[in-house]
């Protein structure tokens, strides 16, 4: 209660500074997309949405996220799990080769890919004398994808499993336990709430993604184009209340994303919160207050009665 | 959006199983598919042909073919085809992005005698949209150097139409002063300099002249500069087409290599072919598109002005060479912006 | 500086943290608050430091320090010093800036130069003997030495009265006893007004002039740890500070009987249950005829000066624990298994939260 | 990849899995993002040093870098200031609305950035719903590079929220009540107890936000009107290369950009391992 900045008014200041610039700043755009799309009404709205051609982008765009996001996964997980269960030369090149993603520009990310795999490719050619397209196919689609999208996971994991250290998994291992039962029983249900969170960011992104799809799709319609593509279509055609209503569908993917991670981390809270109050230090604990007590049992007098825990009330 | 539960569930199963069939292949079923690559602002008008000529040709074949299309910027188009996009045939809106595609012999070396006209089934010209009762006076093209006019066209170097602009512009001044370079350089900078906004691409263009009021004059086809007017309201935009300007073609060709590849040779010819049929110029003609038909000109005579047209080849000699000293890194375009 | 509080209660949600209570602490003095986990003690002492302000009732609360009304000063305002459990000293700084932070904080008007503030520094750093650490960061110093920097810190700011909340808590048996000493020392040597929260009842007992005994948000008794060991108000104190045995059963006709043991008390009819220190009970080789105490011994540990004992009897719910001096160890011959009759020197009793200490019957 | 040729002389792992892991992630880490950039630097090799040299100090291209740069860091500095606050009140403070507030801050990660440019360039224009009010005063943020920085700045804030909400998530309560109980005023206690904790983290989020600004296309050429030597972008400059045709040229000015993007990535990782590491006592 009592901490820096609890002054009413520095209080009341910074909240009300902090919505009015996020109102300014990420509302506003939000609502002007709806705005657009419902700018003639439900009516045109819906059936811009229910064309078959944006219900195949739709499909598309679901089916791609949905396939990048368990190699997404398996690479994170696998990557997190190396770079901090385990220390070797290059570890941290390691961890900084996974951020390229962040560092190259989506055309860029788009163009590489075409390059090598493009017809004219070192890649490509033997492809495509073979009859194997990848480019302007769903294939790419993925590939892109997953280079764009592949740092979230990792990301999330890194710093969590960082800090929280190997010592249960040593513990399981030293109870007999293999790596995969240490793995799933111990390490698994600790990172799985940045599991989900990284999930629901590669998701978000793979989704959205325009710029590096859009070199490799050949946004064939019915076949190739997904949504981002779709919209930037409809926009060129001067359909505009189509590009937005197409938008507007991408930012409710958004929304639910969003929300289902605004649930997540709920959820989350009210595990830590329930099941803090003997694992966490007494630094960690949060302005809310709530039970905990730090007492170990060994220093109370022996003879005493004791108490059951769980009982002194800070802040 | 007030759905029901179980409708909503209905509607993401649809997509999503659409999704999947896209995977496999296309979204619908037919015996064979032809793939049009096109220009970004030619979907309605290909939507509009494609069905006709899947109809001509089961009447002919019959047989159930599909047109499919992928629309985006001519050059970024013809770049796909290049590294590996199977079109059979394009429909561009620049000469030089099908060139590129038969110097690496996807497409015939004499793709322009391949059909008629250039391998052009239709063509335009550069004209102006202007603000309703044309405040600034706009006429012709010596009213757009002036001091208080601004202008709106795509960057020459990212848009086709926006290098049409460009050379039509050149070619009124190589007119106007008789081919004195020094003056013609100068009228070409106040040119450039009087452009408000150089956004990527036609649409955007647009979206800058009509939907942000900025400039007084946006520079685009004839078809464009027509639909625009009619898309956003024939009261509050007035086109006009200067005296004299450039002949910008529509080049169309059969990717040969992905034609006899996919089996669809026929098919692609037969596709172009009948591009310059009566029905399809009639349609073209419908998007503001200068045809050749005569019947077809006959029909539409009244909208389309009879104004003096300069080939592009003519004034500035092969595409080739023109594209190297006019658009190429540190080009002429590049030295005319230079501060 | 004294300490007055008057009328303070606490409530975290539904919860009552602390009852409504008042205390004096007298200037100079040295006070600890002792009592389990979720007794209030911590509550009590941060409502002192104002970290937490106290529930607003109909009747007004209020803390005095000395003569000044603090109720409504703000923490930074008090003039206190804090001591906190896990040092919570700021990492980024040098031991050197975690000291100074205090004093070049002050505006500007009352700041000392900043060549006053480091001869100030330097002399607290040599009191809690660290000068030589003065460049260090936290990270690299031991918990012993953190807590001293700690220490420091709070005493820089020349406070009126220095708090500190489980100070030893975190440390190692052999440091905490070494620091315990240290502050008392320092305690006696400056002369302030110092309360700190513990949960060990030795700690309290060795450290303070006075004891503050805590549960449930309640006082249950505040006196010298001399009074308070030897004449606890109710069971709670007696219990919590030390161990205890339990003796459970019958009287009748001034015999208490526990299965096939007896021993003689001074009581009227009923069930009663007697309470033992460890050092109250005796051991021998036979029964006498007032107390009949049949038990094995299961387990020795010599401690110190004595030599401590486990007792078990199957008349006995959980074991005895007694201590015999190492001349009665040797002359028992004890070992484990050995039997062996217990006798009591004393015994103790409470009815509903009053105290009786009594001898049995003959002694 | 056998484990033992990295193993240390002395150290023993416990923990399996090594050699899975590492087996994975390197064939991953070269499959997916190394193999495909030997094909920029293939593109680059086909260019001698001259050339490379000449395309990437073209006047009209180092304009575009001064742009991107300037911008970048405008709105790099616009994060580290708005996002710290939002991540101070989304941490510190409960009021309603929060939980909205704090979904919200995910929203530029999901929104694809063709379809942020195109709102912001709509919100932004002189009859947009923001430019109409900021027009008249005066000043103009659509096709500025003004416009640009707001574009950069909107699609790069969670970066900065996200980094800086945990670590003040984690902070001590007692950090706080030190500084006050040794008589700080709330200011004072902020930048010289409360700062010193987040710099790492503000760092490391205000640097991933400037390394995504720099790369940032679809978000920014709608509002940034692409005045040559004004408001023209790097990214916008490999795209016009690109619609030339001219793979090596946009593969040259992508190098630079990459360049600079990786050596900020590794600074930023290398520096906050050297603090880290002050904090914990060379365990970290």
């Amino acid at each position: 209660m009592r901490r820096i900045g609890d002054a009413p008014l520095t209080r009341r200041l910074l909240i009300g500074l902090a919505l009015a610039l996020s109102a300014l700043f990420l509302l506003l755009p939000l609502v002007a997309i709806f705005a657009q799309a419902f700018s003639q009404g439900v009516a045109v709205f819906w059936s811009n949405v229910s064309n078959v051609f944006t219900l195949h982008a739709i499909g598309l765009t679901l089916v791609i996220a949905l396939m990048t996001i368990p190699i997404c996964l398996v690479f994170g997980v696998a990557l997190a799990w190396l770079v901090t269960r385990f220390s070797f030369p290059g570890r941290r090149l390691l961890q900084t080769l996974i951020d390229i993603p962040f560092a190259v520009s989506p055309v860029v990310a788009g163009l590489i890919y075409l390059l090598l795999y493009g017809r004219n490719g070192w890649i490509g050619s033997w492809l495509d004398q073979h009859d194997i397209q990848l480019m302007f196919a769903w294939p790419g689609i993925l590939m892109v994808t997953v280079f764009v999208t592949c740092p979230f996971v990792a990301r999330e994991l890194i710093p969590l499993m960082q800090a929280q250290g190997s010592r249960e998994e040593e513990a399981a291992v030293t109870l007999g336990a293999s790596g995969w039962t240490a793995f799933w029983r111990v390490t698994l249900p600790n990172i799985r709430w940045a599991l989900m969170y990284g999930v629901i960011l590669t998701n978000a992104r793979a989704v959205g993604e325009f710029g590096a799809v859009s070199v490799v799709s050949g946004a064939i319609r019915g076949q190739t184009n997904t949504l981002p593509l779709h919209v930037d279509q409809l926009y060129q055609d001067y359909n505009t209340v189509g590009a937005f209503a197409s938008a507007a569908l991408l930012a409710l993917i958004a929304l639910l994303t969003l929300a289902a991670k605004a649930g997540l981390e709920w959820r989350a809270a009210r595990r830590e919160t329930r099941y803090s109050s003997d694992q966490l230090p007494e630094t960690v604990s949060k302005s809310v207050p709530k039970t905990s007590s730090q007492t170990p049992l060994e220093s109370m007098p022996s003879g005493q009665n004791r108490q059951p825990l769980g009982g002194e009330r800070r802040l | 959006m007030s759905l029901s539960y179980p409708f909503r569930r209905s509607v993401v199963a649809l997509a999503i199983s659409a999704g999947l069939t896209g995977l496999a292949g296309n979204a619908m079923a037919a015996d064979r598919e032809l793939l049009n690559s096109s220009y970004d602002i030619a979907r309605e008008l290909f939507a509009a042909i494609n069905p006709e000529f899947q109809a001509w040709w089961q009447e002919q074949h019959d047989e159930e073919v599909e047109v499919s299309q992928s629309h985006g910027g001519s050059s970024a188009q013809a770049r796909a085809i290049l590294q590996g996009l199977r079109a059979d045939v394009v429909t561009f809106n620049q000469v030089t992005d099908v060139q590129v595609l038969a110097d690496a012999g996807l497409v015939a070396e004499d793709w322009q005698q391949a059909f008629d006209n250039n391998a052009s089934p239709y063509y335009s010209t550069t004209a102006f949209l202007v603000r309703k009762g044309n405040p600034k006076g706009i006429e012709n093209w010596d009213d757009l150097v002036r001091e208080d006019v601004s202008l709106v066209f795509p960057n020459p170097k990212t848009s086709g139409n926006a290098r049409y602009s460009y050379l039509a512009a050149w070619g009124f001044a190589e007119r106007e002063f008789d081919g004195d370079e020094e003056q013609i350089e100068e009228f070409m900078r106040t040119f450039l300099r009087n452009v408000a906004v150089f956004d990527t691409g036609g649409r955007g263009a647009t979206t800058s002249f009509i939907e942000r009021g900025i400039g007084d004059v946006l520079l685009s086809f004839e078809s464009e500069v027509n639909n625009i007017r009619q898309e956003y309201g024939s009261d509050d935009y007035e086109v006009i087409v200067p005296p004299m300007s450039v002949l910008a073609e529509f080049p169309v060709a059969v990717v040969e290599a992905n034609a006899e590849r996919n089996g669809n040779s026929d098919l692609a010819e037969a596709y172009i072919e009948y591009l310059y049929s009566e029905d399809a110029q009639r349609q073209l003609a419908g998007f503001n598109y200068r045809v050749y038909d005569e019947t077809v000109v006959e029909e539409f005579a009244d909208d389309f002005p009879e104004i003096e047209l300069f080939n592009v080849e003519d004034v500035f000699g092969s595409w080739d060479e023109l594209m190297e000293t006019h658009f190429a890194n540190n080009g002429m375009l590049d030295q005319l912006q230079r501060r | 500086m004294s300490i007055r509080l008057h009328n303070i209660a606490k409530h975290f949600g539904a919860t009552q943290a602390l009852e409504p209570l008042e205390l004096t602490i007298n200037e100079g003095e040295l006070v600890g608050l002792l009592g389990p986990s979720g007794s209030g003690k911590t509550t009590l002492l941060r409502i002192i430091a104002g970290l937490e302000s106290p529930d607003r009732t109909c009747t007004p609360s209020a803390i005095y320090f000395g003569e000044r009304d603090v109720t409504q000063v703000h923490v930074r305002d008090r003039r206190i010093g804090f001591v906190f459990q896990h040092y919570a000293l700021f990492r980024h700084m040098s031991v050197y800036d975690n000291v100074a932070f205090g004093l070049s904080v002050m505006p500007r008007s009352s700041r000392p130069s900043s060549a006053e503030i480091r001869r100030r520094v330097f002399r607290l750093l040599e009191m809690v003997k660290l000068e030589h650490l003065a460049k260090r960061y936290p990270a690299q110093l031991s918990g012993g030495q953190q807590q001293r920097v700690s220490l420091a810190r709070a005493l820089a700011v020349e406070p009126d009265v220095l708090l500190l909340d489980e100070p030893f808590g975190a440390l190692d048996a052999k440091v905490r006893q070494e620091l315990r000493r240290w502050l008392r020392h320092l305690h006696d040597e400056l002369n302030f007004t110092s309360v700190f929260v513990t949960h060990d009842q030795e700690e309290a007992l060795e450290l303070s002039d006075r004891v503050v005994v805590m549960s449930n948000g309640r006082i249950e008794q505040i006196d010298t740890p001399d009074t308070l060991y030897r004449a606890p108000k109710n069971r709670f104190v007696f219990e919590f500070l030390g161990d205890v045995n339990h003796l459970e059963g019958h009287v009748a006709n001034g015999v208490l009987t526990c299965g096939d043991a007896h021993v003689a008390v001074e009581l009227p009819d009923g069930h009663e249950e007697l309470l033992l220190r460890p050092h109250e009970i005796r051991l021998a080789e036979a029964p006498s005829p007032e107390s009949h105490l049949p038990v094995t011994v299961t387990a020795i540990s010599p401690v110190g000066a004595e030599v401590r004992v486990e007792l078990a009897a199957d008349w006995l719910e959980a074991p005895w624990l007694a201590t015999v001096r190492h001349a009665d160890f040797e002359r028992l011959a004890l070992s484990r298994g050995k039997r062996l009759y217990a006798h009591l020197r004393r015994w103790h009793r409470f009815e509903s939260n009053a105290a009786s200490l009594r001898s049995p019957a003959t002694s | 990849m056998k484990n033992v040729a990295f193993k240390r002389p002395g150290s023993t792992r416990v923990l399996p899995g090594f050699g899975l892991s590492m087996g994975i992630s390197v064939l991953f880490i070269s499959l997916v993002l190394l193999l495909p950039m030997t094909g920029l630097f293939g593109q680059l090799f086909e260019l001698s040093f001259s050339q490379y040299w000449a395309i990437i100090t073209d006047a009209r291209i180092v304009a575009s870098y001064t742009v991107t740069l300037g911008a970048a860091a405008v709105a790099a500095l616009i994060n580290a200031v708005f996002g710290l606050l939002l991540a101070w009140v989304l941490v510190r403070y409960e009021f309603p609305g929060k939980r909205l507030l704090d979904a919200l801050m995910d929203l530029p990660f999901a929104l694809p950035t063709a379809v942020a440019g195109i709102t912001l360039a709509t919100l932004y224009a002189g009859n947009g719903w923001m430019g109409r009010l900021l027009e008249p005063l005066g000043f103009q943020v659509a096709y500025t590079w003004v416009g640009i920085a707001l574009a950069m700045a909107f699609t790069s804030i969670p970066f900065v929220v996200r980094t800086v909400q945990p670590l003040l998530e984690d902070l001590p309560v007692e950090i706080d009540e030190a500084a006050m109980s040794l008589g700080a005023k709330d200011g004072v206690a902020f930048r010289r107890v409360i700062m010193p904790y987040l710099w790492p983290s503000l760092v490391t989020g205000t640097g991933l936000a400037f390394v995504r600004s720099l790369g940032e296309f679809g978000a920014i050429i709608f509002i940034a009107g692409n005045m040559p030597y004004e408001t023209e972008i790097t990214s916008y400059m490999i795209f016009v290369r690109l619609q030339e045709y001219d793979y090596a040229g946009a593969s040259a000015i992508a190098s630079v950009v990459l360049f600079i993007s990786l050596v900020l990535l590794l600074l930023i990782n290398v520096w906050q391992g050297r603090f880290v590491r002050r904090l914990h006592g060379g365990k970290g």
